[in-house]
């Protein structure tokens, strides 16, 4: 699957693009959050605000939304734009 | 009809005034008895002067959601056309950022159906702003409650 | 800044715009975040073809009553800039009828006065229009209930 | 004093201004109306519609406003410009 990353949680991490395989048991773009929290500490404090938005395909959804290995995703901070 | 873009370079608002007035032909659509123009400008800050403001998208998605609002826009109200010009890319203060212009046969819908895109757009439509400041500083713009408090107000009746 | 104009030529909607834009220097101000501009035209008629529209005024009266709104709306909402241009005389279909433009630090004082004058103006400021018909026809434009419901929703908050 | 009448009502009465005294016992707007209505048929008519609205020195006002005989009154329809 591909992962983006926007506005300030793409310089957090200093990554703009992740390709990678549906990690196990991630079903949902919530639980792929989480997945990604725990890929260390940087990840953790850039993505553990809480106040982290999804886009499956997109397309703004909520944290149940379920996602596949087809799937582009993208994880950003709200929208600023206007 | 709907017209979308999302570009680096500036926009002519006259210019873009004109061709809601004439509705695609060469002269003023006599169908049209009002539009409504909205446009948002960088502005400067006192307190913290700007170099420029960065505006950063999300390549796609950007044009889908503003299609997706402006085609709400039109279910909900009678609308002839309707415009929406978004700027990426470095501006500095004083310059232009989004244009949203709607024609109507009445002023009630030009009016609702500009200011509701306005709302959707300042709260879905995938933007980051960062400001860069004369003293060196820089710093991602916060989402203010007050425009997810607006957004939600549309939720209802009109 | 308010600017009131009671006329029978033509007006340019960009070189307004631009005026907004500038508040009265050379270049843009950065004070001004949002520009919320309405312009009204004369629509045709399917049913009973328009040959002009006369649009007849109180001398004197009509530049004092659009005066009056805009202070009432600069007073309201924090704005930078207000122009008023109604024309007069006689309009063929297509032509600009109203221009009422708002420059304002934040878009929501710029909607909400701009859309605030709109709406007393059509109830308070004196004009009166004639249709003209192709076929020889003439007729007063009678006022409406809703504009006039539209007028009172502004005597409650925001 | 003035009177003026503008749209419909000027086009009705044949007239755009009218100079005239005071008229005895005539204290408000409306009350001049209603002496404006009793000079005959076309004046009846035109004035009679019950649609009548007031400005006196050019703010628009109530039937219970006072008028005096330096004052400037205007009487029209309901207004339909913009």
């Amino acid at each position: 699957m591909k992962v983006l990353f926007f506005g300030s949680l793409r310089e957090q991490l200093g990554i703009g693009e992740l390709n990678t395989a549906l990690p196990d048991g991630v079903e949902t773009v919530g639980q792929l959050l989480a997945n990604l929290q725990a890929q260390g500490d940087e990840w953790k404090l850039a993505l553990g605000s809480g106040n982290v938005l999804f886009a499956v395909n997109q397309d703004m959804v909520g944290e149940n939304t379920p996602v596949s290995d087809s799937d582009e995703v993208a994880l950003f901070p709200p929208v600023t734009g206007g | 009809m709907i017209s979308i873009s999302v570009q680096e370079q500036d926009f002519d608002t006259g210019e873009e005034y004109r061709r809601l007035q004439q509705a695609g032909s060469g002269v003023n659509n006599t169908d049209v008895g009002g539009i409504a123009i909205f446009t948002g400008q960088v502005r400067d800050l006192a307190d913290n002067p700007l170099k420029f403001m960065r505006l950063e998208h999300y390549p796609g998605m950007t044009e889908k959601s503003l299609q997706q609002t402006a085609e709400q826009a039109a279910a909900r109200w009678p609308v002839i056309d309707i415009r929406i010009i978004h700027r990426i890319g470095d501006l500095t203060p004083g310059q232009q950022i989004v244009f949203v212009g709607v024609s109507s046969a009445h002023r009630d819908s030009a009016f609702s159906a500009c200011e509701f895109i306005m709302d959707i757009l300042k709260t879905s439509a995938p933007f980051w702003k960062k400001e860069q400041h004369v003293n060196g500083d820089s710093s991602w713009v916060d989402a203010k409650d007050v425009d997810q408090q607006r957004a939600e107000r549309w939720q209802g009746g009109d």
